[in-house]
This record gives C-alpha cells, structure tokens and sequence, in this order.
C-alpha cells in the first residue's frame, strides 16, 4: 500500500460528511450502490455545463465532444477489465440486469434450443436468474445450479456431472450476499473444456477485484457503474469480439440500425447495435471518471484495504458477541470481499437496520435479491453491511456499539 | 433516539417476545391465508374459524420483523371472538391510522388521535409506524391478509 | 406570456455561454437533445452529495431519502402529463425507444398475433418501427404505414381503410424532422372506434406541448428526459393501469420479481414489474427538476415563444434565400413546432452542417433516423435547426448569416 | 475559418461541383459495387472494367456530401487506367493517410507529409479532413468500396 490512503478517499466522497439522526453517516451499504467522489459528481457536471449533446451523426463542436467522450469511456472501461479486443467489444447498458437480459434474449436465444443447459449457481442474483427462466420459458432450455456449501463457497464436487449438456456457465464474480469470490479461471478452463461459454457477474467483484477478461479467458462480463464509484443510468456488458459480432440485436430503434424502409430493417454492424436510442451520455463521463479515479487508487490496493476491514470486522464480530450475532458468509479472508451478512440472535434483520439507522448506520436488511440462496439457508433475509474504498475501521467501531444496542433492546 | 423508542414501544416488543395465538388450526375446519411482502420477504399465515358470524378463533404463524409479527398478534388480540362486522370495522379503523394518519393529524389533530385510540386500545400502539413509511408494509401486512381471508369465506 | 422570458431561461443554462470557433454557441439541435438548465444538473449533484443510496428495501435514512426521491419524480411525471391513475402508471426506462420496445416486447408479444395490423405513420422515428419489425419477425403482424402528403402533414383521407383489422395505432405527437403535430385526439378517437388502443410517440411533442393523456384519451405514451431539459439516461412509459397490469414482465431481474426459486418465479405487481435492476436514480432527480422548471415556465408559455421563433425563422428564410434554401415541413405555423429541416441548393446537408460549426451553430445533419420520411421526400438527408425554450431569434440570424456564407462558398 | 478552408480545398470543391468519371458501366462486363454509410445515409455506386490485371475503366455515381463525391471523384482519376497492384498501393497509401496520419505527424511529421503528397498527387487535397475526425468516414466510403469491389472480382 504504497500511495493508498483511505481517509483521502473518504475526504473525496461529499455524502461521508452527511449527519444523519445527530451521527456523522457510517455507509456500510456499498453492495447496493457506492458512494460517489467529488471527481465523478463533477465530471458529469462540467459534461452538462460545456459540451452535452447527442452522440454520432453530429458534425458540430459539442456534438463531437460527447461522442469522444462517449467513445472514450468505452476505450476506458475496456482498459480497465483489459478486454482483448478494446472498446469494440464493450456495449454500455443501463444496468447489470440489462446486460444478463441482452445476453439471454439476444446470443441465448439465438444460439440456444430445447435441452441446451445453462449453469448457474444457488448464490446467483436475481439478475443472472431471472432473464434465463424467462428464456426457458420461450426455448425450452435447461437452467441448472452449482450447489453451495455448508461453508459458503460453491461446492464443486460433481462440476463435471454438472457441467453435461452445458452451452453457458453463467456465474457471479462475487457473492453480494456472502462475499465469497468464485474461481473464475479454473471456472472458466472447465466451461470451455465441454465445449461451453462462460458469462461472469461481475457487479461486485468489478469492483472490488482485479479483473482481467483476457487471463481469466471469459467470454462475457457484466457490471454496473454505481457499484463501482460512477453514477446510475449506466450498465456494462463486455463480450468476446467474434461472439458480439454474432449476436443478433435485441432492443429495435433509433441508432442501432444501418437501414430503415417501410417493409424492414438492416441492423447496424459493431457495439452500436446494441444500443437503440439516446445512450446514457453523461453516465458514460461519469463511468469513465469512476474508471480513472479506482485506477487512481489501484486495485490491488483497494483489494488489500478492504480485506483489512474485512478481517478485522470477522475478528471483532465474533469476539464482541460471541456468536449471537452470526455471519453467513466465510470466516476468513481467502478469496473474499468486504460483504459481512449477519444474522442477529432473534433480532430481524429489517429491525436491526431499523435501530443501526438511529446510529447513522446504513446496512442493508432483505433478501438481497439472492432468494434461492436464502432458501439454501433457512433465512429470509439478512442484515448486510459492506465495505468501499473510503470505509475505515472507525465504520466498524460505530457497527459494533450499534449491535451492542439492538441485541440490548431486544434482548 | 425518541423516534425509535415511539416504533419500538413496550407492548410491541412484548407481543414481538411472546407473540399471542400463535400457531396453527387444523384445516377445515378453520381456513388458512397467506400473506407475503416481496420486498422483505416476510410472510404471516393466518388460520380463521368463522361461524354463525363470528371469528371465533385465530392463529398466526409465518416470520419477519417485530412489527409485522406483534401487529400479526395485536391484531388476533383485537380481533378473536368478535363478530365480523366489528372486526370489519377494526380492520378499516387500523387501516385508517396507517394511511390517513399524517394527513388527518395535520387537520385536528388529537380528536383523531383520540378516536383512534379509544377503538383500537393496544393496537395504537402500532401507531408510531407511520413516522416510518417503510415499515407501513410492515405493519399492514396481517391485516391486509385477514381481510383476504375473510372475503375468501364470504 | 406574462412572466415567460426566454433570456431568463437562457441565463439559466450554463452551456449556452460557451463559445466555439471563436463566437458564442447558437445551439439549434433541441431536437436531438435539449441543453439543461442550473437547477437540473445542481438536483443531480445534490442527489449525488448528499443522499444517493440504491432504492427500496432501504431502511435507512438516505436510502429512504432516495426512494421518496425517486418516487416522487415519479408523481411529479404522472402530474406532468395528467396520468389519469398517477404515479402508478408511469414506469422509467432509459429513453423513448427502451419504452417502444417494452411496449412491443411486452404488450405486442402479449396480446398480438398472426394478422392484427399495427399502424403507424411515414414520418415515425426509427423508435417507433423497428420494434413492430421484430415484433413482426416473432409474431407474424402485419405493420402498416398511414401515408404522408405533399404538405407534410398525415394523409387520413383513407384512415378508415387503414384501420381495418388495427390493433394498435403508434404514432408520433410531432415529426422531430417536419415538425408537424398530429391531431392526437381525432386519432385516439378513431383508433378506440375500431377496438384499437393508441400509444404515443411523445419523445417531441411532450417537450414542446402541452399533453394532457386524459383528455387526449390516449393509451400509450413515451417519451425522454434528455428531450425535456431533463438528464441522459433516462426515459418514460406511461400506459393506464388496466392496460399495465395485465402486461407480462420485460427485462428480468432484482426488483421486478415477487419470488424467485431455483424453479421459477413469481413477477411483482405495479410498475416495478417494468423496472428490472437498479433503476436511473440521480437521472429521476433530475427528470423531477426539469418537469418543474417546465411548470414553472408555462408549457402554454414555451409553446407560444417557439410559435414565435418558428414563424419568424420560416419568414425570413423565405425572404433572404428565395427558395434556394428549401423548408422540409409546413410553411404556417399552424400544429407545428419548432423544427425546421432545411434542403440547401447544391449543398448537402453534412457540409451545411460543418461550415455552420465554423459560426458556432449547431445543426443536425441526417436522416434523423426517419429514413422511411426521407425516402417519402426523396431525400437523403437534411440539416435541421430546432428551438428550445431558451432560444431566441438572434439564434435565427446567425443561422441566416452562415447559411448565407455556405451558399457563397459551394455556389 | 482557416481550418474550414482547409477541409474544402479549391480542388475537393472544384471535384464536388464537376465530378470525374460520373456515370454508369453497362454490367457484364463491367462490375457494380454499393458503398453505404449508415451514419449520414451517403452512397457511392461504383462500376470497374477489369482487363489482365488492369482497371481499364472505372464510373462513379451516388449522392452524398462534397467529401464523399469528391473523394471518388479524385479516386477515380487517380486509379483509372492503372495496374491493379499499383491501385491497390494508391488504396493504402490512401487509408494510411486517413488513419496513420496524425500519429505519424507527430513523430517525423515533414518526411511523411512530402511522401504522401509525392504518391497521392492531387488526393493530398483531402489530408484536411484528418482534422475533421467525423469526416473521415466521407473521405473513405469511395475507397472502401473500391476495395470490396476488386475483392469480389478477385
Ligand atoms: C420523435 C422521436 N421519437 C423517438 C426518439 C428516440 O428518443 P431516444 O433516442 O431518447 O430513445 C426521438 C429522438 O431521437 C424522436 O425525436
Ligand atoms: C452480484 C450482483 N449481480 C447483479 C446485480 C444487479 O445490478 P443492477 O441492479 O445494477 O442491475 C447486483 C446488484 O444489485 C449484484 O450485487
């Protein structure tokens, strides 16, 4: 940790000075949605302010100011995931839930038929389920689940059983439930082997891990800009050159076509064709500021900083309460992130966020959008907290003594 | 930290300890309903023996946060041995505290305030909800999946 | 106009005092994308410093603080465009074509088959006809075409023919390349007198008009925040709620489902259901502001300013260029608004629009992806000038004075 | 207006106004090729007469901008009546000047202005448009078509 300074970022990030019920903010609530430094909210300012217009086809000054800076936050986030064919192979979406539903509804049922499997895993969010139960529902196809452990990893004993008749493993980075982070190159070298694609989740681990498309030999990757410091509005789904190219369109419109009569159409050739109408200009400047700012930072140091947090936050959790408050997740810090669900002896999750709230507290109660992992454990829901590159020792100081009042209160 | 203290009253976290007609009926003949808040993912079921127009008998089950389950049991509380159209009229009373609450407060405020109380007795308690809008859901969770069940058997 | 004052609005938008080539921008491409007012880009900042949190499920402050926002954008919209059934009818997309196609995707896959006509109009915007091609593709429709005559307005000599066998009348509120407005009432009415709904193309005419769904009984609506003054990123879907609540799923996803097990899931009700993943959060924000700032110009009053712009503009291009440069689009001002597509003698419009960037003014060359419009004209392209509330007639005379200078230099 | 002028060169207009090689081949024998810019909606229709291994005639048709007219205007002058490896040399001499030149300007600018120049003859007029990144497109279409024609003949 060379030039990392977590309280430099934290002074950058304008919402960590907000006094919420009397206490200064302690944002524990990362894995829904970050916070944004002063370097992102300004560059989609000055965006707006000077040189906002529509992109392609403008031949004016400011037209062709946001389409370079549209263009280079592609070239941008294509840096930053080291995607081997640069800013051609990355498509901007509105979200991750965008990016799974382009991949299902365009290259799924395009390339997928009855009987063809498609392997998710028990720890999968809603957005890397849903969108393929739906493609079942049109193509018939199989929707599979690596089962996890009693340990919180994915148990991968019968993967090549599991593996038969696959044509996608489509699998997350990261849990954002149990923080686990999955084996994606071994994941990778066995989808490929049967001859099998592999799209990866990426809306946490992007954002609180190295991650490089070309070693790790993905075919698919999906992520949101405000997980990862950048605004709202604005999703990314990278994928393999040869494999886009092949993709059918999925949304019709406005910009994705090379031709329009009245009795059809020619759609448009390269990532454009997947982005019908007025993309998300000012959310691409502030992606690209996101970008730059982690890149600021280095990843491998934001990595080494929040599995500080994290280790300490385990440690400290269990010493304080001596297992009444459980975590549902790996005890270690072996290919784990910052993402600690607790559960709190007799205390509901919605309640325990209730009370930490009074303390300025911000973890997030709820399923998570991770249902059938809940299911595999026998909850309803979780309280979750979770680390960001301005979180500090200090936020698990003020988690702790507002535990120490639930289990009080309810005690 | 008042606020909390007015959510969190005293009877709630009692009802919440030690919830009342808690359990289940055997069906028939009692009817059975489900409720369910996507967003949280609690749930409450709720038995019911109606006869001759009466409840005469209720039991709730299901899990979630202190304020769904000691409503849930507030509610059987209020409601168990009662007529229907009494319990009907519980129903809408409650329903009117956590929705019209704030707007009628801010008229006059404590001749409501005052109604509210005298017909629903411990169940004012619950009244602090709605400084929380979030957990209304919450709180009308039981409720709402009563009046289901009771329209399921008219 | 009592308390209008386009200079006001001008002193408001920051972009406009920026200077390109050596003069002052004159920013005539609202068509494309309007410029954003102060008080948009601050709510989005503010947003960003101070409460930003991903919303629902939220117990905290902040998040609760984000959702009440987000919902509220919500109302403020329903409010907007007098959504008979309020905030429940209005579902976010991230712009007009994202809303075409849900409706197609959605509504069309639901309720059309083999046969049943969508009609649309010649001048439609790619928006509104790529998505009815696919949905033809899958479905088997029939797509047909109201004609436009000679004066640039909807031929509806033949409506009753057109509408036989029509399930759905699509149809844009006003041509973003003619300028023409359609009389959206006499067409609802004759849409509902043959069991057809209408849906509305208000991408244009929702900006620079008053809409009133209710009154106009429409069925249907969309339309974009960048168009309105508003941010990138986000657009609008109204449909009333009968029609809403029995539309299955779009996108799958968190936020859009009621349950979700390992062997299928249960869809949400309410325009969540519409709303799969994160939904553009700071972008409601700022959609929220720029609908107030609207209200609080007067849309009577914006309409009348444009009035007054496009009828001095079309008079004056008349008398200095004497039909060497040609209007593309009604010559009255009558149901028009403030687009003016100009055909340049002997100058296409691609060099039009660079040797007016020499001037600052800022001119959309193209096709305006309405390519069907510009085959029915003959044309390949045209330069188009269009007005904002913040434009003035001294945009006109620099429009003039580089136009001029463009004929001298091809001449 | 310096830069401007430098987009429209006197020769580009000159070409714009009188194109060269307008017309039609009648097909066979001659070859048709379409280019199309999705873009702008500009086309250029081509048609070659290829004879052992010389482009004995070449015509050009389509509407577009004064880039796009002009440069197949330009093109067509320079390779007509030309070998076809000495036009497939014009070709990327052409491309490199379009996408190389800016980056090799900066390095040596002086040495690989004059060696474009001595090869490119009068399509050195079009370098300007480097400066106009979105025109670019406009200057390559005729080429780019060019190129898929001689492929299919070949
Ligand atoms: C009439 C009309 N419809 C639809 C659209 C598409 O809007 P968007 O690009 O925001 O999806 C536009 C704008 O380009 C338009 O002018
Ligand atoms: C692992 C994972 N996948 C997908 C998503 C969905 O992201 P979004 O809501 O931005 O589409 C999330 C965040 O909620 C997530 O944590």
């Amino acid at each position: 940790m060379t030039s990392f300074s977590a309280r430099r970022v934290r002074a950058d990030v304008p919402q960590l000075t907000r006094v919420v019920n009397g206490r200064t903010i302690t944002y524990l609530d990362t894995a829904s949605s970050s916070l944004q430094p002063r370097a992102v909210i300004e560059a989609m300012s000055r965006y707006y302010e000077l040189r906002h217009a529509n992109v392609h086809r403008g031949v004016y000054q400011t037209a062709n100011e946001a389409t370079e800076a549209y263009e280079g936050s592609r070239a941008s986030v294509a840096g930053f995931i080291h995607a081997p064919g640069g800013a051609q192979e990355v498509v901007f979406t509105k979200n991750t839930t965008e990016s799974f539903n382009l991949i299902a509804k365009s290259w799924g049922a395009a390339n997928l038929g009855p009987g063809d499997v498609v392997l998710l895993s028990e720890m999968e969010h809603h957005a890397n389920i849903v969108p393929w139960f739906q493609l079942r529902e049109t193509t018939g196809i199989e929707v599979r689940f690596i089962p996890v452990s009693d340990d919180y990893r994915l148990d991968l004993n019968h993967l090549d059983e599991l593996l038969q008749g696959v044509r996608l493993l489509s699998i997350t980075g990261m849990s954002n439930v149990l923080g686990t982070k999955n084996p994606l190159k071994e994941l990778a070298s066995a989808a490929h082997d049967v001859g099998a694609l592999i799209a990866v989740d990426g809306a946490q681990s992007v954002a609180h891990g190295i991650t490089n498309v070309t070693e790790l030999d993905l075919d698919f990757l999906t992520f949101s800009a405000h997980k990862m410091l950048g605004p709202t509005g604005i999703g990314v789904l990278w994928a393999r050159e040869a494999i886009l190219d092949a993709m059918p369109p999925f949304l019709g419109g406005g910009g994705m076509i090379a031709d329009v009569r009245t009795d059809g159409y020619t759609p448009a050739r390269g990532v454009t064709r997947f982005e019908a109408g007025t993309p998300p200009i000012a959310e691409a400047v502030g992606l690209n500021a996101a970008v730059r700012y982690l890149e600021g930072l280095g990843m491998s140091d934001v990595v080494a900083h929040e599995r500080d947090l994290t280790d300490d936050a385990l440690t400290r959790l269990e010493l304080t309460f001596d297992g009444r408050v459980r975590v549902i997740g790996p005890l270690d810090t072996v290919e784990r992130g910052g993402v600690i669900s607790l559960d709190v002896e007799g205390v509901h999750p919605h309640d325990v966020a209730q009370v930490l709230d009074q303390f300025g507290v911000c973890v997030r109660p709820g399923h998570h959008c991770a249902k059938p992992l809940m299911r595999r454990f026998g909850l309803a829901a979780t309280a979750r907290a979770s680390f960001g590159p301005y979180s500090l020792k200090r936020d698990t100081d003020v988690l702790l003594e507002a535990l120490e009042h639930t289990l009080k209160m309810f005690g | 930290m008042s606020n909390l203290e007015d959510l969190y009253r005293e009877i709630i976290l009692d009802h919440y300890r030690s919830p009342r007609n808690r359990g289940e009926l055997p069906t028939p003949p009692a009817h059975r309903v489900e409720g369910f808040n996507p967003l949280c993912g609690d749930d409450v079921v709720i038995y019911l023996n109606v006869r001759d127009g009466v409840l005469e008998d209720i039991k709730c089950t299901g899990r979630g946060c202190s304020i769904s389950q000691s409503s849930c049991s507030l509610m059987s509380t209020a409601v168990k041995g009662k007529p229907l159209d009494q319990v009907q009229r519980t129903i809408d009373t409650f329903k009117e505290l956590m929705t019209g609450h704030e707007s009628s407060l801010s008229q006059d405020g404590e001749r409501d305030d005052e109604r509210d109380l005298r017909t629903l007795g411990e169940l004012a308690a619950l009244q602090g909800v709605v400084k929380f809008p979030v957990r209304i859901k919450c709180a009308t969770l039981a409720w709402i999946t009563l009046r289901q069940g009771l329209e399921e058997l008219a």
